[in-house]
């Protein structure tokens, strides 16, 4: 009944001409960073895929047994550098259950208000991308690439503004946040989501019942509910399958609770589904801001004093696996710490990894424009691919 | 050699029904009617052309500077102390010790009053401007910047030593954080710690 | 002037004053996409980018001219040769004013359309010539892609001839003193409709670009060019779009109709066909490509009846309006 | 399916399996918290088609190992219900020494990926695993970084 002959390299049994291995290699332009895809041709249409990874493998586990928990959250947003602030979070998290350190409602707060925040930045690059890969850098992809960079950047402004840094923040730290919002911070916020969500709309009106659009994503890159619980992807890939999930409803952390949004799903499946179910994830991220910076809370950022020294935050012995709901799905952190100040075994759970496992699974059949929508809408970031 | 279809649950009872959680909106497939079809073409070129006349974003980077925040993280640099005018830093390598990357390497130089940094090199091309170092500093010898345009090219004018640093301290506009203001910020506010010193016995030392 | 220089000087002004064109349409292009995505453009060569194009000449000629080893040498060199020339010729017919022109053949708009077509030769052998694997994946999309458009772009083009009733362009110009054929009641819109349409199609212009798809083929049949011969594809590339503008100049916007005294004729010419082409640059930034079987299907399942029925009503309502 | 009858099922089935190893806390606070199985080895591949079909944990989520030094390795697996919300985090113990694991990918098509990651950066041989090779790593690296004997501090390459 198990049949256990299941290879990578998925290959039908085409009866058409002699083949063209052609790889859309590690520089390729649409390939989201270094992912190399073999894909073997019939004509047009792909009937093998192999994909080989590791090209930005740094080994954060092995970094992570070398780095004290003071040290490790600014470079765990190297993970998935294009949503930092989520990837910090589940580190910090794992820490923060094995040593049963209590976070402060405020910090709880400011930590919902810049994950949301980036997942509204991170979703920008999605769609930017995204339409560059299908429409061409000389062409429509071109314009709805440049609108998301020049809404991305006021997102980028914020966090300057708030850090000090645009991409890579070390925001977080074992116990609450390293820094407090600016005064005239909240308004500017308020101003910037404003503006977006009017944004999101022309977006829509530029994609939505368009032609052209709609011909090359719906129906393309079809994930079944089955495979997609089997595989493992998350976030607005599973969303997309008709898996009614979200980590902030199931497992609500940080005060996720305390707010009122919806979860989208769509049932297609397609690149349109997980489309759909994005542009919604902008406008419901845009609303818990809202009503975040709304109901923020005065008082400490951190229960534990400024960090003053490298091995200042001991952990007790034990464990804890934290899951975080990060713009690519589940990112969790599998943490074993030994009482010293650094972390015996850090596993990383990237959302991208599972994401891109899909690929090879789904893609044979299609044609090679096709690829470039299925990997755009799967959205994968290499860093956290090859961790 | 399709894949193999896995036995359902039987016994787990699925209490949405067979195809799982009725999904709260699925739009259905859309058709592309003729009709709609002008529709879409004409409002994606009415949001080009509006564009048209929208003011561009670009800033003129070399002739005209983007304003920074004040909490920039830029170039690293070394300060004088406000009143005596001598080297802020003292030469703890506490700095040496946070730096995820170890890029600062300090030597410190014993003299009777107070200590000094005999040698301090940061090498900038692998720093990661976590400010890290800045936090940890006890007597804010250590700033960052309000500027980035060090760029050089050869890699070794990047590895900055200490009169480099103390350069780039005077010549640049330095951005707010400092040690102790990092740390004030991070710990619990004021009044909650003055109340924690109050209530302690006054004798115990925390 | 001596007679054989005579039929010389006419092909070689034209000549020079189509490549000056084409340069300078260039930045006209890359400015108007620039304020559309809301940046600048070409903004540092010479006063807010005019010296641009030269720029980009010169530094064209000066760059290597790499070869790949493995390439068919004749073929790979006589590629941008071959597909340059038709991208010229088009414009041997093209009347700028009443009497400016070449040679106002009185198969004119036929000369057009032949030659129009034979560019595909050189995009062919440029594909096979670099043996490269996507140059070959582009040049069998472009074989397909152009010749499925050929046929819509010769029947919405014989609408306004059969309007004029004549195949002379000179003599179409002058049927539209009156009445442009744009404005002509039903048939004039959906004509000028599908000869966009299929103009797009036929220079593989976004939302067909798929011959340089770059997410997928990364430059198409052009990757291993570099140097003059990358230029001499590219202005052939834009020679054909400017070519085809006029074109729809002539045949649907009156040619040198147009208010004001006499001689302002060849410079209404060059405003409609500017308008033209900053329609075709227009929807170029506004839309995403299809792929390449959708846009085999949209050729002959769509565009094809669509036009062959527009040219059998508009042969009738001549008829009919003749009859009358 | 709750945490409760989860634990119950598990515990008739899978008898010589140790459930939940650390002590009992309220229900809150284990609420978010997986049901953490430790198993013997040759019941790696049961458990989990016995999770997947009769627990409904059929969203994989993870496969990683942890090198115990002188205990040996251990295989960790995440599996979770994603209807009621119940995880289960399977371990297995391979003993000393050994460094071999029977695979999990005829039961979840996700463990493929995950378990060439295990292998290339602990050596594991997985049993029935299709094509095991080098996920992230260069197939000419010599060593599994990730192992505890591997060392840390060899002088990198005059990089900087």
């Amino acid at each position: 009944m198990l049949d256990t002959a299941k290879t990578s390299k998925v290959e039908f049994d085409y009866s058409g001409g002699e083949r063209l291995t052609m790889n859309m290699g590690p520089q390729h332009p649409s390939a989201h960073g270094v992912f190399r895809a073999i894909l073997t041709l019939e004509g047009e249409t792909i009937v093998g895929v192999d994909a080989v990874i590791g090209y930005l493998h740094r080994c954060h586990e092995k970094l992570s047994e070398t780095l004290t928990y003071a040290q490790y959250p600014s470079i765990a947003s190297k993970t998935d550098y294009v949503a930092a602030m989520t990837s910090e979070l589940a580190y910090v998290m794992a820490a923060e259950q094995i040593g049963k350190i209590e976070v402060p409602k405020r910090a709880q707060y400011l930590r919902v208000i810049m994950a949301e925040l980036q997942r509204v930045a991170s979703h920008l690059l999605w769609l930017g991308t995204w339409c560059m890969d299908m429409g061409g850098a000389l062409g429509g992809g071109a314009t709805v690439f440049l609108y998301c960079i020049r809404e991305r950047e006021l997102i980028l402004d914020l966090f300057e503004s708030l850090v000090g840094a645009r991409l890579l923040y070390g925001f977080y730290q074992v116990g609450g946040t390293r820094y407090d919002i600016p005064d005239g911070w909240a308004q500017k916020c308020r101003e910037t989501i404003n503006l977006i969500d009017a944004r999101i709309g022309e977006y829509e009106s530029l994609l939505e019942d368009n032609p052209f659009f709609l011909a090359r994503a719906q129906g393309v890159g079809v994930i079944s509910r089955e495979l997609a619980e089997d595989v493992g992807i998350a976030g607005p890939l599973l969303r997309g399958s008709g898996v009614n999930f979200d980590l902030r409803r199931a497992a609500p952390y940080s005060s996720y609770e305390d707010f009122t949004f919806n979860v989208p799903v769509e049932t297609g499946g397609d690149c349109f589904a997980r489309y759909r179910v994005r542009m919604v994830e902008f406008r419901e991220s845009i609303a818990i801001v809202r009503q975040a910076l709304d109901r923020l809370p005065d008082g400490a950022i951190s229960s534990r004093p400024g960090l003053k020294s490298v091995a200042q935050i001991r952990i007790p012995k034990g464990e804890a696996y934290a899951r975080v709901e990060g713009p690519r799905g589940e990112v969790g952190c599998y943490l074993i710490a030994d009482g010293s100040a650094k972390p015996y075994r850090m596993k990383w759970r990237g959302a991208s990894f599972s994401n891109l496992a899909v690929l090879p699974h789904i893609i044979p059949g299609h044609k090679i424009a096709d690829v470039v929508a299925i990997m755009g809408s799967v959205d994968p970031v290499f860093g956290e691919v090859d961790r | 050699m399709s894949n193999p279809v896995l036995p359902s649950s039987p016994t787990a009872k699925r209490p949405h029904g067979p195809e799982g959680p009725a999904p709260l909106r699925s739009s259905p497939t859309r058709v592309v009617g003729p009709l709609s079809v002008i529709r879409a073409v004409t409002k994606a070129l009415w949001v080009t052309f509006l564009n048209l006349f929208r003011k561009p974003v670009t800033v003129h980077y070399p002739d005209e500077e983007r304003k920074y925040p004040d909490r920039y993280r830029g170039l690293l640099a070394l300060v004088y102390e406000k009143d005596t005018g001598e080297e802020a830093c003292i030469g703890c390598r506490l700095c040496e010790y946070v730096c995820p990357p170890a890029v600062i390497k300090v030597e410190m130089l014993k003299t009777e009053k107070r200590n000094y940094a005999k040698s301090f090199s940061l090498e900038l091309y692998a720093c990661e401007f976590c400010e890290l170092c800045v936090q940890v500093c006890p007597t804010d010898a250590i700033v960052m910047m309000k500027s980035f345009d060090l760029a050089t090219a050869d890699r070794r004018e990047m590895l900055l030593d200490k009169d480099r640093l103390h350069a780039i301290g005077l010549q640049h506009q330095q951005s707010w954080a400092t040690g102790n203001l990092l740390r004030a910020m991070q710990g619990p506010p004021k009044m909650a710690r003055a109340e924690e010193v109050h209530a302690k016995p006054a004798g115990s030392e925390a | 002037m001596p007679a054989w220089l005579s039929p010389l000087v006419a092909p070689f002004i034209v000549l020079n004053v189509v490549i000056g064109l084409v340069t300078y349409v260039t930045l006209l292009e890359r400015k108007f996409a620039a304020r559309m995505q809301s940046r600048i453009g070409p903004y540092r060569v010479g006063p807010h980018g005019l010296l641009q194009p030269i720029a980009d000449a010169l530094k064209l000629m000066m760059k290597e001219d790499i070869v790949p080893r493995t390439a068919d040498r004749r073929v790979y060199n006589l590629a941008p040769i071959v597909f340059l020339v038709p991208c010229m010729l088009i414009f041997a017919t093209i009347p700028f004013a009443p009497g400016l022109g070449v040679a106002d053949l009185n198969i004119g708009i036929l000369f057009f359309l032949a030659v129009s077509s034979m560019e595909i030769v050189g995009l062919f052998m440029a594909g096979w010539g670099s043996n490269n694997k996507y140059a070959l994946l582009s040049a069998m999309r472009a074989v397909n892609q152009i010749i499925s458009y050929d046929l819509p772009f010769i029947f919405a083009a014989l609408v306004p001839v059969l309007l004029a009733g004549s195949l002379k362009l000179s003599e179409i110009a002058a049927a539209q003193q009156g009445l442009w054929f744009i404005f002509y009641p039903v048939i004039g819109q959906l004509a000028f409709i599908a000869f966009v349409v299929s103009t797009l199609a036929a220079e593989n212009r976004v939302p067909f670009d798929i011959l340089e798809a770059e997410s997928e083929l990364v430059a198409g049949f052009r990757v291993e060019y570099s140097g003059m011969k990358f230029a001499l594809i590219q202005l052939g590339e834009y020679a054909h779009v400017i070519g085809s503008s006029f074109l729809g100049a002539v045949l649907f916007l009156g040619a040198w109709a147009g208010p004001g005294p006499e001689w302002l004729g060849p410079l209404w010419m060059l405003l409609k066909a500017m308008f033209l082409f900053l329609l075709i640059t227009w929807v170029r930034w506004s839309f995403v490509r299809i792929r390449v079987d959708q846009i085999l299907t949209l050729s002959w399942k769509v565009l094809l009846p669509f036009t062959l029925l527009l040219l059998v009503s508009t042969a009738f309502v001549v008829v009919w309006r003749a009859g009358v | 399916m709750t945490r409760e009858q989860a634990k119950a099922l598990i515990g008739e089935r899978f008898s010589s399996a140790q459930v939940d190893g650390d002590a009992p806390t309220s229900a809150e606070a284990t609420a978010g918290r997986p049901i953490v199985v430790t198993l013997a080895v040759d019941q790696w591949t049961a458990f989990a088609l016995f999770a997947k079909t009769t627990l409904g944990c059929r969203f994989f989520s993870f496969s990683s190992a942890v090198d115990w030094k002188e205990q040996g390795l251990e295989v960790v697996a995440r599996i979770d219900n994603l209807d009621d919300g119940v995880g289960v985090m399977m371990k297995a113990r391979l003993g000393p020494g050994v460094s071999a694991c029977p695979s999990l990918v005829p039961v979840f098509r996700g463990a493929e990926w995950m378990e060439r990651e295990c292998y290339d950066m602990f050596g594991i041989q997985f049993e029935g695993h299709p094509d095991l090779r080098r996920m992230l790593l260069s197939d000419d690296w010599q060593g599994h970084p990730l192992l505890k004997s591997y060392a840390v501090d060899t002088p990198h390459p005059p990089y900087r």
